[in-house]
């Protein structure tokens, strides 16, 4: 991929000394055509994760501009409502499972864990591999499906009978639901993976009260995964199973239930929201605590609110079905609990304004970002607490308001901080710096574009204009406010046009960056940019909250690791104790093998349910070949050696 | 180390969605069969008399020549012959005397007639009439009359191209064919006598009922309440052929022929244009409550009685209201038409329980009184007794397991609906009883004043129903509901019954694997005969319903037996064989069960009919050797 | 350091590194004396296990919820259906819970190295888990419904489908651990391995019991 | 409706924001209801409105006061425990406040949904809503059932009278939604529900589907007439009433093109062979402004064109094109003309 | 990378091909020509020494699974489903077993529907758009498994009456099997 030859400025790793060298060589990947399929490090997958997310924001863009053309005028004939509704969906879902989560949730989380943690490599690399392909073919399957007009076309939240037998004729919806399990299996295994190192490879000294925060609200993100993730794999295997072979699960006539979807595709979808903002939040706690050049101020806060955001996310589910008329003591109830969540949001917002108030703001390009989502999260939030009153939300529910709103909060809390954070770790990554000019240009194309954009359509919405209308009547009045969003999308275009130009061009001739160039705490600034393929050249302990701000300059490290073999350290979850060491399974082609043939059983299994006993054995195969020890493995233990029990 | 063993689980079980698949295919086909009755206590079950004693009917019949004039026999609708040479002890002698085949393979449901030593046998569409001469030996046919009737008709006929037969009077043979003519023919010649057209297939109506002559007019009423046609009763002049009345069965009062005499016991049938005011505006023009039974008459009231049929379409939310004057029974004057009174058993009837079924006119003593009565084994599971002058109900009890009412409330006159078996637009609802047919459907019972019984053939089936938005498209099915129907509690689906009328009782019973979907026939020798869908033509003692006789024709049997003395002074049992009707229809019209809502649901009742009889239609006619 | 108890054999901070290699600080923690293998909660795979029961029991107890959810929507449960037979599923459960033995032994076993043992338990296992999967293939012709009935069957099929895709890995699973355990590589963490498989086993005979219960129990008792 | 909370500059830039000339608007509140729902928008908008200020006050002065440009990481600053103790009140009176806030917002949004929800008074008009793929079906139920009023997508309700709306799906879910009126509703299939709502101002008032429900969602709209007593009751004496017998030729000749062509597939009108429930029943289309679910207006060449090429209209929709003849199609046209 | 390219093109042109009308949605086409009436012939005898080729009659529609599932609704709408039930039949034949009596090719089915037939089957002549014509004969002969699954219908949200086209084999064997419990 795009990383470059290792950029050596740490005199203490120069790699040419003896440990450097010999750890390089164990920790190698294998290069080649086959070997880019058996690479299995972190920062590799990690990489490729966002790379491959970023082009699918890109595509979804590519929609969303579809889509704002449509609706430049009234009874518009660009595109019928047919491609409309697979467009509309198309954006939805792509932007929601194919960029959010990966970029924000599996990319980042994959690349800078480890790395925060002072892990020589994720847990179960071979399975976080193996979530990558498998993200990717979710994505070829519903791309695959778009450019064969077998788009789905029933909204990204399919709901039923919509997108049931009944009224979705064809394989569309099927491609949308196994495109599901396809993303959500990747999700689910990257949670494990990543949920694994932060309780198990941090370094010693990390204990759970020095943690960065920005792990906590990965872990917490993981278990919001691995506890709302399963809702929609239910959602939609159970919608496949009425499409494929004749379940009844959402068939009203035969004792199904149309809301039951809803409760359980909900039961996901309100804490997938906090799934993609927490890092969005993550990533600002740590500019934040970086560029007010200070320890953050209510860490523990902080991290409580992050706990609890992760908790009351689940609780709030049913604020996203007041129109359908449910009791109202559930309305109050769900009302509160969604009004509750502004709680920890807002304490963070406000341990944030207190940092920079009592720190040193240094005002740089990353910060600028970090200002854009200040605003522009506001924004989306309090209109969110609007949202949670039942009367307010019955009446702008499923409107351009509601649309607003949640472009408020998904770009407030996602894009924006990305962007903060590409512009942060850039030079981590990279190993040179990104340009500032070019940065702050984007970002004002980008914040100009999208409030033209998304401002307006709170207007359209309190006018009535529901969403997912292909096209409206003249006598609406809706024209005027329609073409001023759509001409937001031409500054938001600019905006991304400009940021891919300061990529390509910062990655050819950006400043070299250095270990630390923002002078930040975290453990990730203290080996080369980019990190060798070994990470550290000896595993850090840690003493402080901030290490590379706190620990004294002697420090210890951990010695005694193998360098023969990739072994890695096992520490206590809460006080980090060193307990046993593992080792890492290294590169692999099976996980890409793996992926092949589930992807093969999956995309099968939409056509006939055949694919499935006929699928099976290739995959146990290839797990077999996964799992199955070979090699010099088991490497020699020392005689008499005492397992922990 | 064995880095990811967890992910085997994982990406294994991710497949889960598809897992049930797997097993599907694997054991696609294995399946339970379906039973609404596992634990659910029913609600209402018939009684039985333990105790029962004899008590001979005390009032008049008609007398009795010998010969079968018209379908139900007499006036009074008994079928009851009081030619005795049969009886118990030689009736297992009873040997085949001839057979005729008519050439037809639909559903025979005709009695044959016997007049003047000849035979009429009227068969299915296209509604031939054999005239067959009793005198010379294997009955040989005198003259066959094709009255011709239009194929497409075949498209209007809900429940198979049935015919009920004729009737005959004052030298005439006349009946009804599919295509709406009413003709009479001359009993001796064959020849045409008239012909008149008194129903439009365009609009879905069809004739299927026997007519019934009273006083030298010639009733018929029309078939095709699964159409949207508007139902009626007509009265044509024996002699021409004019129609004399036509009394429809809703709309306004001078078309229903209601007038001053009209005198219904129960408030509710009281008012003014009911035949509108209960149905949503205009729906009462396709409102079905067609006239497709059996008429009786009572000559010293001078009235006919006669029930209507279910209001359309099957989907009860598409018209509110009680839906006047369907699914209920009409006491008129056969000169003029007029109502006398009106009693509905299925108010706003939701499961096609059509009330056209036969009245039997009888003088029974209740709590103590002698009444003249009407006995009526409705579709909806009760046997009615009813005050046949006023049209006051005096019981209705329960012959047949129901789930879909409480019971009958004798003050109002109302039937209780259990409002959790209302069936909705949308939502399956599960276990209802008796099914669409009915506990008993057209199948004629008949009264043995000897016993003091009625004997029942009848339905013992339940069904799930589903309503759904219908289409009135004239000249298609206006039904709007997808129905599946399925063997009763105790996994039967027939029974034959004999019912005392005065307690309200079941004395004995017959079950069979299939619906009783033939009539029955009483002798004086105390044996009643009926035959089943399989194609089993039995006789059985009247007094306990052992099996005395039987035999098995070529194919199921949905007829109605009659017996005669023939021209040797013997009796002569006959029945058509030949299986058809709702009930046979999946042999008749080779339908498919695979699909549970074939013939309106009924063909899931009937799946493995086919394994036990074929098409046919043959005229068998026995006697003791 | 309330852990270092539990562990044989410490860490140990000491001032110089034991590779022979310059060090820029004085201090060290050696971990060389650490042990290579864990057993129990402290094993990496252990966790991550819990996470996979954690996914699958959410959405057992999801489909549970969808269970009595659609249980609501109707008056008879089971609507128009006999209850499911109990001759396999009562046999089932009861091999299940036998199986729990062989399961804990191994567990119990594997720390201790006794590759024999491990060896057989996996063997007896594995066959509990065949007798298990074999009834279970009767047990679905024993439902008394098809899955393409109503809303009721076809949350019985998914329910106890899913739970046969459970016992299906787990029987592969443990066939392959079987497979590993004739051959030499069958110690260290693969040790480890077999006694989370049988935690895994345990998971499996849980769900089972609960979609027993809910199967076979509610309705006849609901 | 919300005078209370004026700070006059900002409210003359948020009223000209939402300038709107028609009834479809949610701060335009025709019935009280919506007005108590905009009472609630508004209320809830200024309060969160200063929120929003305060916050960006407070970041730009944060930025402000500690803002530095420099290129190189800064030193990190010493702990200042007093600072951190006085920030940190800082932060938590913002929570309490934040909760405070938060509190009164949720009880005023519980005080609405009662005044939105509960039914004041007893006569209600019931109206039941069923939706179908794309296209409103309206009945008033009677328990006599002979009053019993079908139609389509207009929906006659008399003022100051309360209005019991009972919803129904025949396929997907749909949701109703009048602006204007009140808040929305779902259609759920297998779900009855109901709803009410009280309109004071005679008027048209438009309203659309606001769930997604396929190729046509965009064309789903309807109307809602609001009229007094009177007038609501004659336009009820006049559905009521059977078609109109064609009085022209023309309109005879129209009558039985309809009869004879596909029209009579789909459609009813009462009095004729036609009583297809599956479109809209057409007894007395003339009567209402729109057709095509508030696509098209009741016009001679708008009644023409759909007939002749709905798909071009609304692409997808149930109806079927009709290639008829000029004179025969002129004929239709003034036969459904003539059905008031 | 390349070999990831290489695939998502192999898959795409796979899909394209797998797919390429299966969902096509037809909203404004005009139907095949009409001229199929004149065309099409029921009988395989033919007088005389040499058989009349017939032009293979096809249907564009029955390649569109949206077009499949229209004449899946249209069958409920226009009250087939009164006479033929879901296709098991009941006053007209069943639609799901191998016995045509008017012929299975589309174009002959489509010739029973617009003009009926002789024993009870109206004609739909003027009073459906010829396209829906197309459409149902289409949705017929996915009854009796002569289209690909693919293209045919789900089950409807209804009362499960026989499995869906999509989800059972393609030709479906004749007649009842299995051997029937005694008669008590």
């Amino acid at each position: 991929m795009t990383v470059a030859e290792p950029i050596i400025a740490n005199d203490q790793d120069t790699g040419k000394s003896e440990l450097a060298r010999r750890l390089a060589r164990t920790w190698c990947q294998p290069k080649g055509f086959l070997g880019w399929f058996s690479n299995t490090h972190h920062t590799v997958i990690g990489i490729r994760f966002m790379v491959t997310a970023f082009i699918f924001l890109l595509l979804g863009g590519v929609l969303a501009a579809m889509i704002r053309l449509q609706l430049i005028r009234p009874e518009n004939s660009l595109i019928g409502p047919d491609l409309y509704n697979q467009v509309f969906t198309m954006h939805g879902s792509t932007m929601i499972f194919l960029f959010a989560v990966p970029m924000m949730f599996q990319g980042f989380g994959v690349y800078i864990v480890p790395l925060m943690c002072g892990a020589r490599n994720i847990a179960f690399p071979r399975l976080n591999a193996f979530s990558y392909y498998l993200y990717v073919g979710g994505a070829l399957v519903l791309w695959g499906g778009f450019v064969t007009n077998t788009g789905p076309d029933v909204g990204w939240f399919a709901y039923v009978p919509l997108s049931g037998p009944a009224y979705s004729p064809g394989h569309r919806a099927d491609i949308w639901s196994q495109m599901i399990t396809f993303t959500e299996v990747s999700a689910l295994g990257v949670a494990i993976c990543i949920a694994t190192t932060i309780l198990r490879h941090r370094a010693p000294g990390m204990t759970l009260n020095r943690m960065p925060i920005l792990l906590w609200e990965k872990l917490v993100i993981s278990m919001a995964v691995i506890f709302a993730m399963p809702a929609v794999m239910i959602a939609s295997g159970l919608l496949l199973l009425d499409r494929l072979v004749g379940t009844h699960f959402f068939n009203p006539a035969q004792g199904g239930d149309v809301l039951l979807y809803q409760h359980l595709f909900w039961f996901f979808g309100h804490p997938e929201v906090y799934i993609i903002f927490l890092p969005g939040a993550a990533i600002v706690s740590t500019l934040v605590e970086c560029f007010s050049r200070r320890r953050i101020l209510g860490y523990t806060p902080i991290v409580v609110s992050v706990v609890a955001t992760g908790f009351i996310g689940f609780s709030v589910w049913v604020h996203h079905m007041f129109a359908t008329g449910l009791p109202q003591l559930s309305e109050s109830f769900f009302t509160a609990a969604s009004l509750m969540i502004v709680i920890p949001t807002g304490l963070q917002f406000f341990c944030w304004v207190a940092t920079m108030w009592t720190g040193r703001l240094q005002l740089q390009l990353p910060m600028l970002w970090c200002f854009g989502f200040f605003f522009v999260f506001l924004i989306g939030g309090l209109s969110g607490v609007m949202l949670a009153s039942v009367p307010v939300d019955l009446q702008v529910h499923d409107t351009y308001f509601v649309v607003a709103h949640f472009h408020y909060v998904l770009i407030g809390g996602a894009l924006f901080p990305m962007f903060a954070g590409i512009y942060f770790w850039f030079p981590k990554i990279t190993g040179r710096m990104a340009n500032t000019t070019l940065g702050t240009w984007h970002f004002w194309l980008f914040f100009i574009g999208f409030n033209t954009t998304f401002f307006t359509l709170h207007f359209l919405g309190l006018r009535g204009m529901p969403r997912r209308v292909y096209t409206y009547g003249a006598d609406m009045h809706w024209q005027g406010l329609n073409v001023l969003a759509s001409s937001g999308v031409v500054f938001m275009t600019a905006g991304l046009l400009v940021f891919l130009a300061n990529v390509i061009r910062s990655l050819r001739m950006g400043k070299i960056a250095g270990n630390n160039p923002w002078g930040d705490a975290g453990l990730e600034w203290s080996m080369s940019s980019p990190p060798p393929p070994y990470n550290f050249l000896h595993v850090p302990t840690v003493s402080g909250r901030d290490p590379l701000w706190e620990d004294p300059p002697d420090q210890p490290v951990v010695v005694g690791l193998r360098d023969d073999i990739r072994e890695t350290l096992v520490t206590h979850s809460l006080d980090t104790d060193p307990q046993h060491k593992d080792e890492d399974p290294g590169p692999s082609i099976w996980p890409f093998l793996t992926a092949l043939t589930v992807s093969a059983a999956f995309v099968g299994s939409i056509f006939t349910p055949w694919a499935v006993p006929i699928g099976a054995p290739p995959v146990i195969v290839t797990m077999i070949g996964w799992l199955w020890p070979r090699g010099q493995s088991p490497t020699p233990r020392p005689s008499g050696e005492i397992w922990v029990r | 180390m064995v880095s990811s063993n967890e992910t085997s689980h994982l990406a294994a079980c991710k497949c889960w969605p598809a897992i049930p698949a797997l097993c599907l295919v694997l054991l696609g086909g294995f399946a339970g069969e379906r039973s609404a009755f596992a634990q659910k206590p029913l609600i209402l079950q018939p009684t039985i008399e333990r105790n029962y004693q004899p008590h001979p009917y005390q009032g008049q019949l008609e007398g009795d020549d010998g010969q079968w004039v018209r379908p139900a026999k007499d006036y009074a609708s008994t079928r009851y012959s009081s030619l005795d040479q049969l009886n118990a002890s030689n009736v297992k002698t009873l040997k085949l005397a001839f057979t005729f085949s008519t050439g037809m393979t639909h559903g025979h449901e005709a009695a044959p007639l016997v007049v003047n030593n000849t035979m009429y046998i009227v068969t299915p569409f296209p509604n031939n009439l054999y005239a067959l001469d009793l005198t010379k030996p294997g009955a040989p046919m005198k003259w066959v009359y094709e009255p011709l009737p239009t194929p497409a008709s075949q498209g209007v006929a809900c429940c198979d191209v049935v015919n009920r037969g004729a009737s005959y009077d004052d030298g005439k043979i006349y009946y009804n064919t599919l295509d709406n003519q009413t003709v009479a023919v001359d009993a001796v010649t064959g020849r045409e006598v008239w012909k008149t057209r008194v129903g439009d297939i365009n609009k879905g109506e069809s004739m299927t009922m026997a007519p019934l002559v009273v006083k030298g007019k010639v009733l018929v009423g029309n078939s095709g309440g699964e159409f949207g046609v508007r139902g009626w009763l007509t009265a044509l002049d024996g002699k021409t052929g004019k129609i004399v009345w036509r009394a429809y069965t809703a709309g306004p009062d001078k078309d229903v022929l209601i007038g001053p005499r009209f005198k219904p016991f129960y408030p509710q049938d009281r008012g003014q244009d009911l035949g509108v005011k209960t149905w949503p505006p205009d729906s009462w023009k396709i409102g079905g409550g067609t006239v497709w039974g059996w008429i009786s008459y009572d000559p010293q009231l001078n009235l006919i009685y006669y029930g209507t049929a279910n209001p359309g379409p099957w989907d009860a939310e598409a018209r509110p209201g009680d839906n006047k004057f369907t699914s209920g029974i009409f006491a008129r004057d056969p000169d003029t038409g007029e109502a006398v009174w009106f009693y509905q058993f299925s108010p706003h009837d939701l499961y096609d329980y059509d009330a056209v079924n036969e009245n039997i006119l009888l003088d029974l003593p209740i709590n103590g009184q002698n009444r003249k009565v009407l006995v009526h084994p409705d579709r909806n599971g009760y046997v009615y007794v009813m005050d046949r002058t006023t049209g006051e109900v005096l019981s209705a009890n329960v012959f047949a397991p129901i789930t879909t009412s409480r019971g009958v409330d004798l003050k109002t006159g109302q039937l209780q609906y259990v409002e959790e078996k209302r069936p909705i637009t949308g939502k399956v609802v599960q276990g209802l009883c008796p099914a669409s047919p009915g506990a008993k459907d057209w199948q004629p019972s008949a009264f043995s004043p000897r016993t003091g019984l009625l004997y029942i053939p009848h339905n013992h089936l339940c069904m799930d129903e589903e309503d759904l938005t219908p289409n009135y498209i004239a000249g298609t099915p206006y039904v709007g509901a997808n129905v599946r129907m399925y063997d009763g509690p105790g996994g039967y689906g027939g029974e034959f019954t004999a019912w005392d009328p005065i307690e309200g009782k079941v004395v004995w019973t017959n079950q069979d694997h299939f619906p009783v979907w033939s009539g029955a026939l009483v002798t004086a020798g105390d044996i009643v005969f009926y035959g089943t869908l399989d194609g089993w033509f039995k006789a059985v003692d009247a007094h306990s319903g052992t099996l005395l006789w039987q035999f098995k024709t070529g194919s199921g049997i949905i007829g109605q037996p009659t017996t005669y003395k023939g021209p040797d002074g013997k009796q002569y049992v006959a029945i058509l064989s030949g299986v058809g009707g709702w009930a046979g229809a999946i042999v008749a019209g080779g339908l498919d069960a695979r699909d549970e809502s074939a013939a309106l649901g009924f063909a899931n009742a009937m799946k493995d009919l086919p394994h036990y009889t074929n098409k046919g239609g043959m005229l068998y006619v026995f006697a003791l050797p | 350091m309330a852990t270092r108890a539990i562990s044989d054999t410490p860490a140990k901070w000491g001032d110089m590194g034991s590779i022979n290699e310059p060090i820029r600080r004085p201090l060290t923690l050696d971990v060389s004396s650490l042990p290579s293998v864990a057993f129990g909660h402290r094993n990496t795979t252990w966790l991550a296990n819990v996470f996979y029961m954690a996914i699958e029991g959410m959405m057992f107890a999801l489909m549970f919820a969808t269970y009595f959810y659609l249980r609501t929507r109707s008056t008879d449960w089971p609507p128009g259906h006999l209850p499911p037979a109990l001759t396999y599923g009562v046999t089932n459960a009861l091999i299940f819970v036998f199986s729990l033995a062989p399961a804990w032994w191994v567990r119990r076993r594997a720390p201790e190295g006794d590759r024999r043992a491990v060896r057989n338990g996996l063997l007896v296992l594995a066959l509990f888990a065949l007798v298990a999967t074999a009834f279970r293939v009767f047990e679905f012709t024993t439902l008394n419904c098809r899955w393409s009935d109503d809303a009721y069957s076809s949350t019985v099929w998914v329910l106890i489908g899913m739970h046969s895709g459970h016992l299906v890995t787990e029987l592969i699973e443990t066939l392959v651990l079987f497979a590993i355990s004739l051959t030499p590589k069958m110690e260290g963490t693969r040790l480890a391995d077999a006694a989370i498989n049988s935690d895994y086993w345990y998971f499996v005979v849980i769900t089972g019991l609960i979609v027993d219960v809910l199967i076979y129990g509610t309705t006849r008792f609901l | 409706m919300n005078s209370g909370f004026t700070f006059v500059p900002l409210r003359f830039l948020a009223q000209a924001m939402t300038l709107d000339p028609g009834h479809h608007h949610v701060l335009h509140p025709a019935a009280p209801q919506a007005g108590h729902i905009e009472w609630l928008y508004w209320i809830t908008f200024w309060i969160l409105f200063a929120v929003f200020v305060l916050m960006i006050v407070a970041f730009a002065s944060a930025a402000a006061k500690s803002g530095v440009i420099a290129d190189h990481p800064l030193p990190i600053l010493e702990k200042d425990e007093e600072g951190d103790r006085r920030a940190s009140w800082g932060v938590a009176s913002a929570v309490g406040i934040t909760v405070i806030t938060l509190f009164l917002i949720l009880v005023l949004s519980v005080v609405t949904g009662k005044r939105v929800e509960g039914l004041t008074s007893k006569n209600p008009v019931t109206i039941q809503i069923t939706g179908h793929q794309w296209w409103w079906e309206i009945s008033y139920p009677n328990s006599q059932a002979d009053q019993t009023i079908t139609t389509a997508n207009e929906i006659h309700v008399p003022i100051n009278t309360p209005v019991v709306v009972l919803t129904n799906s025949m396929d997907v879910i749909h949701s109703f939604w009048a602006p204007s009126i009140t808040g929305k509703r779902d259609l759920l299939p297998g779900y009855s529900s109901a709803f009410w709502f009280e309109i004071d101002k005679a008027g048209i008032y438009h309203g659309q589907c606001a769930e997604f429900c396929g190729l046509q969602h965009a064309h789903m709209g309807f109307s809602i007439v609001a009229e007094p007593v009177d007038q609501f009751q004659a336009w009820q004496q006049q559905q009521l009433k059977p078609a109109r017998e064609p009085s022209s030729t023309d309109a005879a000749r129209g009558r039985e093109v309809f009869l004879t062509h596909a029209c009579l597939m789909c459609h009813t009108i009462r009095g004729t062979d036609a009583g297809s429930r599956f479109g809209p029943d057409l007894t007395h289309v003339a009567s209402r402004n729109m057709i095509a679910a508030e696509t098209l207006p009741n016009t001679a060449g708008a009644l023409a064109g759909w007939i002749v090429d709905p798909q071009r209209i609304k692409p997808g929709t149930e109806m079927s094109p009709n290639p008829l003849a000029a004179d025969d199609l002129q004929a239709l046209v003034v036969y459904l003309q003539s059905l008031h | 990378m390349r070999l990831r390219l290489q695939l998502g093109l192999l898959f795409a042109i796979a899909s394209v091909l797998v797919s390429c009308q299966r969902e096509d949605r037809i909203l404004r086409q005009p139907p095949p020509a009409n001229d199929i009436l004149n065309t099409i012939q029921i009988s395989g005898l033919n007088p005389g020494a040499t058989s009349i080729p017939t032009p293979p009659s096809s249907n564009m529609y029955q390649e569109s699974a949206y077009a499949v599932s229209e004449g899946q609704k249209l069958f409920e709408q226009y009250n087939c489903v009164g006479c033929h039930a879901h296709g098991g039949g009941g006053i007209g034949p069943p639609l799901m077993d191998r016995d045509w009596i008017y012929g299975s090719e589309p174009g002959n089915i489509f010739a029973t529907i617009m003009q009926g037939r002789p024993n009870g089957m109206p004609s739909f002549r003027n009073r459906i758009p010829e396209y829906q014509g197309w459409e149902l004969a289409a949705y017929v002969r996915s009854l009796a498994g002569l289209l690909p699954k693919g293209v045919s219908p789900n089950r409807p949200d209804q009362m499960n009456v026989k499995p869906s086209e999509s989800s059972t084999s393609e030709q479906k064997p004749t007649g009842i099997t299995g051997v029937p419990e005694q008669h008590k």
